[in-house]
């Protein structure tokens, strides 16, 4: 029971925190000259106060249902990928034992969250970067299966606790080299950051978002960021032995290794072009996919050896 | 009991995303037509924009759904894969073999490119 | 099996969910909300089986339906008029007959369920399902999840063959020739074969 | 949560989908109707499965092959309605008889 | 007071500005995106101020006033080096460019407080045609595919033609003259079928562009080859900025502009170049789609032409540039990827030729002919190319056209030179 509401409340602290920590750390990322620095802490809190302030736009005849839900059902899916990660051994909100799968779905539902948002607008623009979406969220789940299914062979389980237990020999990031890598390009996908940003890109004016302002779009941008550290911390469970760590607890060390993963999505997301989405499913399917059949084949040997 | 949690979570979650969209606008009039056309530059549409749309990549959504299928047996298999030895190795095998081949054929046919 | 009244709370919400998602696939205009009400549906059902212990199941459910239903939205938007259902309308044939059929098909199911007794038999304490799942499917049904291997290779070369626009065999190919953009015009924005198209050297790339 | 009363859900969720499956004229809100009697059957296989099977692993299995028939159907249903839509640009479920031919 | 607390907050933000340039400025361009202040973002509903540059044709007003209507309140118009347009209770406008920055701060800050009304609507609350509602919710309109729901017909199947064989919807609507994407003042009306271009009309060609004065003189008398070069450099970064923000690589964007800045004959632009090959950009982006062939970029002249193969480049008859043994730098391919390189080793090559004359004061020897980093300037301006798209860009995705569009400068040369910026 008290350890049921102390996960609650983690959840919920990183829930509220996280979206300001992507912020800050992004602004940190994109300017390592800290050409900005005074606009690093108060720069987020004054841009969500801008756009609780901005009315929310609408267009002629959106599906005004969907479009409001799709944010919040966003959110909610990356809460739900912060639910099962595993702080500690005991300290976690869901610990299912096909909780490496309910984390598969979360990445499966997002993409017709996505769709929905570019979808509801009823405008060219964001119409296009939802379909484009749609190509990327339906090539980059491959990918992830087999990158899960290869973390959760040691581990002989689909519960999280479970293939962190399994790293206490050695961390996967380094028993399975190509899973990270490989993982970091479906995180990229899953929060269509960077180089993967089909869904919001510049040349269609802002994409999904393009028609969206105000509390919706602070609600959006809320959403993805909370994506971005759930993933990060899922990232960290999976690869980087989550609460495993000498000297401090492990909720701080997971919570460390999530920043980690986080500050490299977010660099990685300002230092590369975004990649053309005709190119993107070919990409995915002839390049990365043969790698994850590797990744899989390779942490199967791997696991029977050992 | 963990379930409830994920519940409560969730619906914290979705509650937060709809109350930060309704409480600032609550009081807010609906935009009039002029903000509502869609942003084309100062352009105007003809039509709506919801239409018979061209998904040129739509081959490959098919094909994603017999692949996926295949990654349903994958996940229980998993769990037993170093219980079961050099039987689920043979299994993974088979599996990776049918899924290349799915690929190689796919790709050879051109169903990655849009049409 | 025993189990608190939260259980049957959510059980009773999600079968509600379950059925109103369920009717209303079929009762809204736009076609991609009925994708997704359907879906709704799954994943009630895909809760409920969570509830009943089958954790993998239930959680497969939702990976899978997400996918289906996001691709059948996708077809929606491509074969159907007016798929936003921005005019109402109504495609339907042999409604009352339809209606008649769904009601005499429940209630007969119903009555199954209700007057034919079941041996009780839960599931026993410690039953790993996900284990269990697995050992069955390398063990004893290793031919039905073979073939079920060889049938998902032979749909996929059947969809590639049916819906490939480059396809090699016959029917595919038909109509496949890209016709150009005007009436009339060049073939256009053909990926390989046809370099000079359209009358300016642009071709796509790969 | 009882089988019976699991078992009325599913008989509600395939009496709809039966409804849905033979009233509409549209191939793909034909194909959402046999998804959706699918959907039943799958709860009352799981809900046997769970109730009176003793926990046998054939119930799961029964779902999982299921769930492969309806991803086949899709797949294919899809497949072919491209290519009989690539000859007689219509989607209905007439047009899908004349193809018999 | 929890009210006045977050307007407090929301006055410190960034200012969110859509740009819209009557009449471009490089250097007021990179002014806004150096700015620690302003954010320069793609579409409206992202914006608290408009920021209205130079005088807009009366043609293109319309557009004008349908854009200045689709920012979401509260929103405030700025106007910088032109009149407001008609009808609008207390427009801000500006008197000089360095008032620019601390106007749009202002401004912002006014709206936010609520010390400034939201500028009025301009056109009338109505739909834009009559609709009577059918159906349960008095939604629809008559018929299938009849009517005009919520005010606009359905998208129909123009033609029965099309590519696939399946018969699928097009879209057509007029994009421009301030898409974000597009050179300012550029009007098309676009046929999309997916998200592919089916035809692209251009209805209205692009504004001409102000270039350097240091140009213009050079057809009065011999200039500095040194500033003349480095005037160059500066506008193929400035256009290099674009592509890039398009591309997604702010980062590399920033530098672009702000080298384009400071940039001195000592300048070096190695930095950008290894960062943007770093990115793997050719690679990932589409940029080998489309070839302008010959006869196409000959009627653009310049970069683009070299970089189709051209060996067109009027510093070549210059007797200073010969002894500076200047010799064109061409491609072959003529594709977006083949102008990107071009500009890249344009730029490089201006530094070194400007290296070299600084050193010699070296002064252009022709003065009837000039080499403009836009085409060749000998009898006539370099004209207008936008007409060009409706060739090149049918059959095109929309984010290669997008980046094809970046990679061309169309604009004609006006012939006034840029005011110098204060």
């Amino acid at each position: 029971m008290i350890e049921s509401l102390a996960s609650l409340l983690m959840v919920t602290v990183v829930l509220v925190l996280g979206p300001y920590v992507v912020a800050v750390l992004d602004r940190l990322v994109a300017t390592p000259t800290g050409a900005m620095a005074g606009d690093v802490w108060l720069g987020p809190l004054s841009r969500a106060a801008w756009l609780l302030t901005q009315q929310a736009n609408a267009t002629e005849a959106p599906d005004w249902q969907a479009w409001r839900l799709s944010p919040a059902l966003y959110l909610a899916l990356a809460a739900v990928g912060l639910a099962v990660v595993p702080w500690s051994p005991t300290l976690i909100a869901t610990d299912l034992v096909t909780s490496v799968v309910l984390w598969g779905s979360v990445e499966a539902l997002a993409t017709v969250v996505i769709f929905l948002q570019g979808w509801s607008a009823n405008a060219v623009l964001p119409l296009i970067g939802a379909y484009r979406y749609v190509a990327l969220g339906l090539s980059y789940i491959l990918i992830s299966m087999f990158v899960l299914i290869g973390v959760a062979l040691p581990a002989e389980s689909l519960q999280w606790t479970q293939v962190v237990t399994a790293q206490e020999s050695l961390w996967n990031v380094i028993r399975q080299p190509l899973g990270l890598p490989l993982f970091l390009v479906v995180g990229l996908g899953l929060t269509f950051w960077g180089p993967l940003n089909l869904a919001d890109s510049t040349d269609l004016a802002g994409g999904t978002s393009a028609e969206v302002s105000g509390p919706s779009r602070l609600a959006w941008e809320l959403a993805r960021a909370v994506m971005l550290v759930a993933f990060s911390a899922i990232a960290a469970t999976a690869f980087l032995g989550g609460w495993l760590g000498p000297w401090l607890p492990g909720p701080v060390w997971v919570l460390l290794k999530t920043l980690a993963v986080l500050a490299l999505l977010l660099w990685l997301g300002h230092r590369l072009p975004r990649v053309a989405p005709e190119r993107c499913v070919t990409l995915m399917w002839v390049v990365l996919l043969p790698l994850s059949f590797v990744d899989l084949i390779w942490a199967g040997v791997l696991a029977l050896w050992a | 009991m963990e379930l409830l949690t994920l519940v409560i979570i969730l619906s914290l979650a979705l509650g937060a995303g709809l109350l930060i969209q309704w409480l600032p606008q609550r009081h807010q009039p609906i935009p009039p037509y002029s903000q509502r056309a869609p942003f084309l530059g100062g352009g105007t549409p003809d039509t709506h924009a919801w239409n018979r749309y061209h998904i040129r990549y739509y081959p490959m959504t098919l094909l994603l759904i017999a692949f996926e299928m295949e990654m349903m047996f994958m996940y229980p298999w998993a769990v037993v894969f170093v219980e079961k030895g050099m039987m689920a190795v043979m299994e993974m095998g088979m599996f990776l073999a049918i899924l290349s081949v799915g690929i190689v054929y796919a790709w050879r046919e051109g169903v990655f490119r849009w049409q | 099996m025993e189990h608190s009244i939260a259980v049957d709370i959510a059980f009773l919400l999600l079968a509600v969910l379950a059925v109103v998602a369920g009717w209303r696939v079929f009762r809204t205009d736009s076609m991609v909300r009925a994708s997704f009400f359907l879906l709704v549906s799954f994943i009630a059902v895909g809760a409920i089986m969570i509830l009943l212990a089958a954790e993998y199941l239930g959680v497969a459910m939702f990976f899978m339906m997400a996918v289906e239903m996001m691709v059948m939205a996708l077809f929606m938007v491509m074969f159907m008029m007016n798929p936003a259902g921005l005019n109402p309308m109504m495609m339907v044939h042999q409604h009352r007959l339809s209606i008649v059929a769904g009601g005499v098909a429940f209630v007969i199911l119903a009555a199954m369920a209700l007057f034919s007794s079941f041996p009780a038999d839960p599931l026993p304490a410690g039953l790993d399902p996900v284990h269990s799942l697995g050992e069955e499917m390398l063990g004893d049904s290793m031919l039905i999840f073979e073939s079920a291997g060889i049938v998902l290779l032979a749909t996929m070369i059947g969809v590639v063959v049916l819906s490939s626009h480059r396809g090699r065999y016959g029917a595919a190919e038909e109509g496949s020739m890209p016709p150009g953009l005007e009436p009339g015009g060049d073939p256009a924005g053909q990926p390989e074969d046809d370099e000079s198209g359209g009358g300016h050297a642009h071709h796509h790339h790969h | 949560m009882t089988l019976v009363t699991l078992l009325l859900l599913a008989a509600a969720l395939i009496g709809i989908g039966l409804y849905g499956a033979l009233s509409q004229q549209s191939f793909v809100m034909l194909m959402m109707g046999l998804e959706l009697i699918l959907n039943g059957v799958m709860l009352a296989a799981v809900a046997f499965w769970a109730y009176s099977g003793a926990g046998a692993p054939e119930g799961q299995l029964l779902t999982i092959i299921v769930m492969a028939v309806m991803a086949i159907e899709m797949a294919m249903g899809f497949a072919l309605v491209v290519a009989v839509f690539r000859g007689k640009q219509a989607d209905t479920t007439e047009a899908l008889s004349e193809l018999k031919q | 007071m929890a009210v006045s607390w977050l307007r407090q907050l929301a006055a410190r933000s960034r200012v969110p500005v859509f740009p819209v340039w009557g009449w471009h400025d490089d250097a007021l361009l990179a002014r806004l995106a150096l700015s620690s202040q302003v954010e320069l973002v793609d579409s409206p509903r992202h914006a608290s101020v408009l920021l209205v540059i130079g005088e807009i044709p009366a043609a293109l007003r319309d557009g004008l006033r349908r854009l200045h209507d689709q920012l979401p309140a509260p929103f405030a118009a700025v106007w910088l080096r032109g009149a407001p347009i008609v009808a609008l209770g207390a427009p801000v406008q500006i008197a000089r460019d360095d008032q620019l920055i601390e106007t749009l701060v202002r401004t912002h800050r006014e709206l936010m407080l609520g010390q400034r009304e939201s500028a009025p609507r301009l056109l009338p609350d109505e739909p834009p045609n009559p609709w009577k509602g059918l159906g349960d919710d008095g939604h629809g309109g008559e018929g299938m595919m009849g009517g005009n729901p919520y005010g606009r017909p359905m998208a129909m199947n123009m033609q029965n033609d099309l590519r696939d064989g399946l018969t699928l919807d097009s879209l057509t609507f007029r994009l421009g003259p301030f898409f974000p994407l597009l050179p300012a003042g550029l009007c098309a009306e676009v046929t999309l079928q997916g998200d592919v271009i089916q035809s692209w009309e251009t209805r209205h060609a692009a504004l001409p562009q102000r270039l350097d004065p240091i140009f213009h003189a050079a057809r009065q008398h011999p200039v500095s080859i040194a500033d003349l070069e480095l005037a160059r450099a500066r506008h193929h970064l400035v256009q290099l900025y674009r592509a890039l923000h398009l591309a997604g690589l702010e980062h590399v964007a920033h530098q672009a502009v702000s080298l384009s800045q400071r940039l001195t004959s000592s300048s070096r632009l190695d930095g950008l170049r290894r960062q943007l090959m770093r990115s793997g950009i050719f690679r990932l982006a589409a940029m080998d789609g489309v070839q302008l062939d010959g006869e196409l970029a000959s009627h653009l002249g310049g970069p683009a032409a070299r970089a189709a193969g051209l060996e067109v480049d009027l510093r070549t008859n210059d007797a200073s540039y010969q002894s500076l043994g200047f010799r064109p730098q061409y491609r072959t391919a003529g594709t977006t990827r083949a102008r990107w390189e071009q500009w890249l080793g344009e730029i490089k090559q201006s530094l070194q030729l400007a290296r070299q004359a600084e050193r010699d004061n070296l002064h252009t020897a022709n003065t009837g002919a000039v080499e403009t980093p836009r085409g060749p300037w000998a009898d006539e301006r370099p004209a207008d190319g936008s007409a060009l798209l409706d060739e090149v860009l049918p059959g095109l995705e929309w984010d290669e056209a997008m980046t094809l569009i970046a990679s061309l400068d169309l604009r004609a040369v006006a012939d006034a030179p840029r005011e110098a910026s204060a």
